[in-house]
């Protein structure tokens, strides 16, 4: 570290302690709100509160500056309690411009912190906010803790001597946004001072004007009369062992990994892009040496077709989509429902109906998971509850479509997906492993049966290259146990009443539920 | 394929089910020149998987003792991309129809051209839906009235050859369920291939759409009709009375009485480019000859090999992955 | 007519009067049931009774002789009340060969007649049906009133002099049967004499032979001791009014042609075939005189996509398929309901999951139709209850379709698409006509609002081609009124809620529900 | 086309929404071009129909002030079929991208382009997924390092042109997004085609895949690089020193210093055949300069035009139907 960071251990000023806190960060897509959430989430994580995160990006791959449709936003919440979400109400509001604080506003809670860079709010910034008026003066802001701080001219100042342009020295300015935050949240600062150094080595120009836009903040925190006292969240009390943070896909992805291991198959991912679906497909692909294959297919009928193959071949298929992809496999899914091999669809829902709101997170596709096929079709459908919650879900997904030879329907969302919480690392060694057996070759003689079942219903998993085991599927109604082409009524009855038994036995192998929240209320969804 | 002697006779790669097509259609022929090409190449029914669509031709499966699977419309050539990528020791087949890979399925198909897995695929086109009884298909002429189109079709068809020669296919060649020999031999070479190998094949549907390809299959005017391709010789056809002469790059047919051989157009299967290929793709009935046999096979990287040096080189280069690693890559900290 | 017929108006034997009869007709595809059938439908719907039909079609295009998967059926159901629904169990079966027995036996009831042709129960013919023993002497037809009749045999005798072929005289036997079950039934044979007539216009050796069989059969009826009585069905009090048999998916596709007509709307069908649904696209596609245009489309994604186009330019659009068919037209629909057009997607639904059982019937779609699409994405559902009902439901799916410009989903199955009952002529200038009020060209500086809506929520209908009133619409989620791209979440859940509501108010306009059948029940199906 | 004196300027044709592409983005000036082709051939905007698909090329619908469509992803030939056969009165343009039209809506395009409906296609090809960050995309070159292929890509690549002529495109043409003439003139010919035109334009990503066409837009390169079809020409590029020259069907550059102008290839667009537009489309850089302008600009019958005239035929023939008459003329009985 080329000069030393100046800054105090801690501040001066009363402390004041609070279980959590949630804070949105929003400014231009250029202001590096994303970067300055990561960080605040990583110090908190690393002071041992719980966090739990979530990005807001903006539609747009590259909006107008400074208009409502750039906005970036990054929200965290940390807390000395186990938390199970972002947070709804804002306690705080950091708006780095006029369209930032407009689209967020409602969201802050009365008598919330609202932090504004005053230097961001010309006839121009409000212009291209479409603003009549200055938000500030015409008493839309009355209800809030208002903090206006130059920053852009604060950030100028600080980092004059490092010989960057105005325009470099203009990009520090979410480091002295850091600064404040880190003071008012007392924050340590050291996780980003390293991050820092790593970020811009071999660039010290750059690494030296952050630290001071960083340590401009944190003393402006400290010194002006803006602020009576910092606040103090105690570290959470979080079962003992390592954590780290992980985003909801990020976790997914690794879940599939680790059933991979877990059950000795090869993970074949078959996908076709699609927000907020895609990371799990980037991220995968950089695995290769997992064994992993991924599969950018033609669109999403052809993912869901090629991971029905991999399957029928032995692979643990697994393909990713969100809405509207979902929606093209409806068919491919009844076939697998048919075909009884186990598979895993992945729905990271979004804003619907149609292409709806794809930057936005909802979750309104469970009745299309559980009804949107035609016929008497039914499937498991787990679904995630929260970013880290992804890697077990994934894991007893691939576990029960394996025991009971079915597609496995799991949902996330964009919330979940893009959202991130401290993560208990698991002992790969100690997480319980995934038995699949496949039947050996034939003796001479011997009748294979493709359909025959075990007491939970599930048939047998045969393998192409098993001698004596050839044998044909497909999707017309099969005889019961020797998998041919019936029409007989009676046996369509009896194998639409095995396939539905089938899926209820799931309930046989799976934990019990358990109540998260409140004891009562009006509406109460379940989950194992 | 076995290097074992093959003991297994064609009948041996029957299943026991009961074939179930209409009495005298097409597909019995093909299925029995599938049996012999099998046994010819030593097949082992074990490691052979055939996959289909949706349609007459596509209860094909059905009738091999091998593995199969008959899956949904159109969608045969994905269920078997993902098959092979995950299997490549396998030797996988991909049966379809005109309707099946050119109507629903016309995007699989580009896609499965273009990648090259090593696999083949045959088309039985008998220019009509066959199992829904009778609709025009993507390569029925213009103006066909069948049950859907009563005042005559509009679409103009789509020829498969070229559109399997403008997707990037490697190889590429046309035959006829009736020719025994020539779809015996066409079906070995396709197997042989390195790389996806498409086969058209000519199959009659008497019950909707009988005598399609009378002109290509009648002793007495087939030899009229088609020109055999063979790599390396001129296109001659009518028992070598005649031949195709390029005038720039007009195809022009020739008597041989009055232009001597070394004029005519020489087939050569494995050029480089496609556009020789693409070119024979065109003459059709009745303005010229239909070219069967090897319009093209040519050699390119294997899909389905590469994805599985991409795993084995990350392997080489970075180690198997270990999960613990993974998890304890970022910052972490602990709580006690 | 060459010959005179010689039976005599009605029977000798004694008549036993019976409120309806449910009769099925089996034997091998080349044995012409289903002609049999038609005849028999005809001739009671003639006589005054209410009919329902079905005829069964084997799955393959052409089985093999004598196989259970060559048996073809037709059941006819005549009635003296009003009936619903082709019948259950069966008071009678003819079934002319041991296939034809055995795969329909458990459907006659205890004590019903059966009538079998035993000249086909050789050897063969039991091996060809997969039968170790004969079934007249096994035991198994120990609950029927068994007659045995060589109807072969009795055929060939018959049609001697004719100058027909063995081969020739065999393909009459049908015939036979018929005569016999019309004596049995004391159904009028004239009306089937005229159709032979009609049929063997120029073939007057094989008009004389059928004849000559009808008589024979009939005849036998009246002189054999198997039969002690035949049977009275009295004409059901019907509605006064011209009469004619109709099938489900010519009702069906007729009441589009008249909805067409009544809404002064091009007909535009995009459709790709598939079982049961390809004969709604044959029937309109021998319309094109009435204006109709049929699509045959590339597949069911296109040709619900390319009606949305047709729709958006102002024509009327209908898509038809079946369960796979629908499966894969969840996304185009949920754009459907985003862009607010009306269109009408039909689903002849037929036996599931996956390709399931092509060519039987099955209800299992209503799930699918309900909820088969991502996001919130509503949309009113209808179904057919008859055949005939077809007729009503089109034009009613389509008045509704147009009101609230939405897309409306109608329901039918296999049963009621290739089903018959009678139906009443409407007056087509009584029909009520359906009214659409496209707007004008906007005036100068007129704005116009393609999200603005009515008192029943239903926005304008914008034909391209009209000035002033430039458009543009799609699937991302709209602002309310001007339809602009809009991310903001309180104007997209007040979007969700009024999507949801407009296809609320569809009850506001719809008949109320009547109930049919019993007043009491385990469960209520409520139609309109 | 409006046959009025047109009065409108290229800027009356967009509309009141604000463009959200990244700044620097190739399909700014391929809206621009756009406008100044509907304002030369002086189209009405309630005439006119904007389909698109979804991508960030799709969106181009929402800046023209006509009626417009964005539809969803891959499927917008489909939606304009519907439309242009009920409504043959309007000019519909499709707007896609190389993943719209390629990937996902592969087989759309293929039958778009059989069926000829009097319609333009334009494809914005800037080899990537734009929209979802980044991809590779169905014209990728082998190897593309994208974010889901970092190992690179093992996918062919498509070609646009020789699919398009495959599936039997009346009128297949190139550009570029920046190639400002050549642009507006070769958007102005599709207009002006009667049948289905379609038209690749090689558009910039700059931000997930810069440069990409760099070879094709560069000052001191692209003469090199391109060559420009003109109908009826001989193929000379690199500022008239060089040209094509057609060695069998082996295409060859060569110095006009040695070869005499005459011996060159000659463009014919509107060659019955394929043949030749298919062969020009094979070309590629670097081994050879790159063809744009109309490969292939041929007469048929249009899909809108023959729906809509077996409608008047019937009614010609039949009368126009009476429903009352349909319905009576079975058998029929009387229930007083
Ligand atoms: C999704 C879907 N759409 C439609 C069908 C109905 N269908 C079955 S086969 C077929 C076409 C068959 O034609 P082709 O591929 O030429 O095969 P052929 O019967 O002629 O051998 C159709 C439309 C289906 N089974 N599934
Ligand atoms: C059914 C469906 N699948 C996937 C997506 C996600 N998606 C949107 S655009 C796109 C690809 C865009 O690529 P391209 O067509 O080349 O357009 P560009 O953005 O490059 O202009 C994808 C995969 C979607 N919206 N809908
Ligand atoms: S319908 Fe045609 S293609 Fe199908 S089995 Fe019969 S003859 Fe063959
Ligand atoms: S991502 Fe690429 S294609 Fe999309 S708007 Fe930006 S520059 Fe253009
Ligand atoms: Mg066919
Ligand atoms: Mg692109």
């Amino acid at each position: 570290m080329s000069t030393q960071f100046e800054v105090q251990a801690s501040s001066q000023k009363p402390v004041q302690s609070v279980s959590e806190i949630t804070v949105r960060l929003v400014g231009d897509s250029g202001d590096g709100m994303q970067l300055l959430g990561t960080q605040l989430t990583n110090t908190s994580a690393l002071s041992g509160n719980d966090v739990a995160t979530f990005p807001d990006f903006p539609a747009e791959i590259r909006a107008p500056r400074g208009t409502r449709a750039g906005v970036s936003g990054f929200q965290v919440h940390f807390s000395s309690e186990e938390i199970f979400t972002p947070g709804d109400g804002l306690d705080a509001l950091v708006a780095m411009n006029p369209a930032a604080l407009v689209t967020n506003l409602g969201d802050l809670r009365k008598q919330g912190i609202l932090i504004l860079n005053s230097d961001n709010f010309e006839a121009k910034d409000l212009k291209l906010a479409k603003l009549n008026q200055d938000p500030r003066t015409d008493g839309s802001l009355k209800d809030y803790r208002v903090i206006e701080v130059p920053m852009t001219n604060l950030t100028r100042t600080a980092v004059e001597g490092t010989g960057l342009s105005v325009k470099q020295a203009d990009q520090c300015k979410n480091f002295f946004a850091m600064g404040l935050v880190y003071w008012l949240f007392g924050r340590d600062v050291k996780p980003t001072l390293r991050f820092i150094e790593a970020k811009f080595s071999g660039k010290q120009d750059l690494a030296e004007a952050n630290r001071k836009a960083l340590q401009a903040g944190w003393s402006y925190g400290e010194t002006t009369e803006h602020f009576a006292s910092t606040f103090q969240v105690a570290p959470a009390r979080l079962e003992p062992g390592t954590y780290r943070n992980v985003m909801g896909n990020q976790a997914l992805a690794w879940g599939l990994m680790a059933a991979s291991q877990l059950s000795h198959k090869q993970l074949f991912l078959g996908s076709y892009p699609i927000t907020p679906a895609s990371d799990v497909l980037h991220e995968l692909s950089k695995y290769k040496n997992f064994g992993v294959r991924t599969f950018q297919a033609e669109d999403e009928i052809a993912a869901i077709c090629s991971i029905i193959g991999a399957a029928f071949g032995g692979a643990m298929g697994v393909t990713t989509s969100s809405g509207p992809g979902i929606a093209l496999k409806g068919e491919g899914l009844g076939l697998a429902v048919m075909l009884e091999l186990p598979l895993l669809v992945i729905n990271i829902q979004r804003g619907g109906p149609s292409t709806g709101l794809p930057t936005k997170t909802e979750q309104a596709d469970l009745l299309m998971a559980l009804y949107g096929r035609h016929g008497e079709c039914p499937m498991p459908v787990l679904a995630a509850r929260s970013p880290a919650d992804c890697f077990d879900v994934a894991i007893e997904a691939w576990r029960i479509a394996t025991r009971f030879m079915t597609p496995v329907m799991l949902l996330s969302d964009g919330y979940i997906a893009n959202g991130a919480e401290p993560w208990r690392l698991p002992n790969v060694e100690s997480l319980e492993k995934i038995e699949i057996v496949h039947p050996g070759p034939a003796e001479p003689g011997q009748t294979f049966l493709p359909y025959q079942r075990d007491a939970l219903l599930a048939r047998p998993w045969a393998l192409p290259g098993t001698k004596g085991l050839e044998h044909r599927i497909g999707g017309l109604e099969k005889e019961d146990g020797t998998g041919n082409i019936s029409y007989d009524p009676k046996n369509h009855q009896h194998m639409v009443n095995t396939r539905a038994k089938k899926v209820q036995n799931v309930a046989e192998v799976i934990a019990p539920l358990s109540v998260e929240g409140p004891e009562q209320g009006d509406l109460l969804v379940a989950e194992s | 394929m076995s290097t074992e002697l093959n003991v297994l006779k064609p009948a041996d790669y029957g299943s026991d089910q009961e074939v179930r097509w209409c009495p005298g259609c097409g597909d019995y022929s093909i299925l029995a020149q599938m049996k012999k090409v099998l046994s010819g190449i030593g097949a082992q029914p074990e490691k052979t998987v055939f996959i289909s669509g949706i349609g007459c031709s596509s209860r094909f499966p059905y009738y091999m003792n091998t593995y199969g699977m008959h899956s949904i419309h159109g969608r045969a050539p994905a269920f078997a991309t993902g098959l092979k990528c995950s299997r490549p020791d396998l030797d996988v087949w991909v049966i379809t129809g005109d309707g099946d890979a050119l109507s629903i399925g016309g995007n699989h198909f580009l896609h499965l051209m273009r990648r090259n897995l090593n696999l083949n695929i045959v088309l039985f086109n008998n220019s009509i839906y066959g199992l829904t009884k009778g609709q025009y298909s993507p390569t029925s002429p213009l103006g066909s009235v069948t049950k859907s189109t009563p005042r005559g079709s509009l679409d103009f068809p789509l020829n498969p050859i070229s559109v399997a020669l403008a997707a990037e296919a490697t190889f590429v060649a046309r035959s006829i369920d009736t020719n025994i020999q020539h779809l015996t031999e066409t079906l070995t070479r396709a197997s042989q291939h390195r790389g996806t190998s498409f086969v058209e094949v000519y199959q009659n549907c008497n019950v909707f759409n009988d005598g399609a390809w009378d002109y290509a299959k009648e002793k007495d005017v087939k030899d009229d009709n088609l020109v055999e391709l063979q790599h390396g010789k001129p296109l001659t056809f009518a028992k070598g009375t005649r031949g195709i002469r390029l005038n720039g790059l007009q195809p022009e047919v020739v008597s041989l009485d009055q232009v001597p051989t070394d004029d005519l157009l020489f087939h050569d299967e494995s050029a480089d480019s496609p556009a020789l290929a693409y070119l024979l793709s065109r003459l059709r009935y009745p303005q010229f000859p239909e070219p069967i046999g090897v319009f093209r096979a040519v050699q390119r990287p294997i899909y389905d090999e590469q994805i599985n040096q991409q795993v084995e080189q990350a392997v080489a280069e970075r180690g198997p992955g270990s999960l613990n690693k993974l998890f304890a890559g970022g910052d972490t900290w602990t709580v006690n």
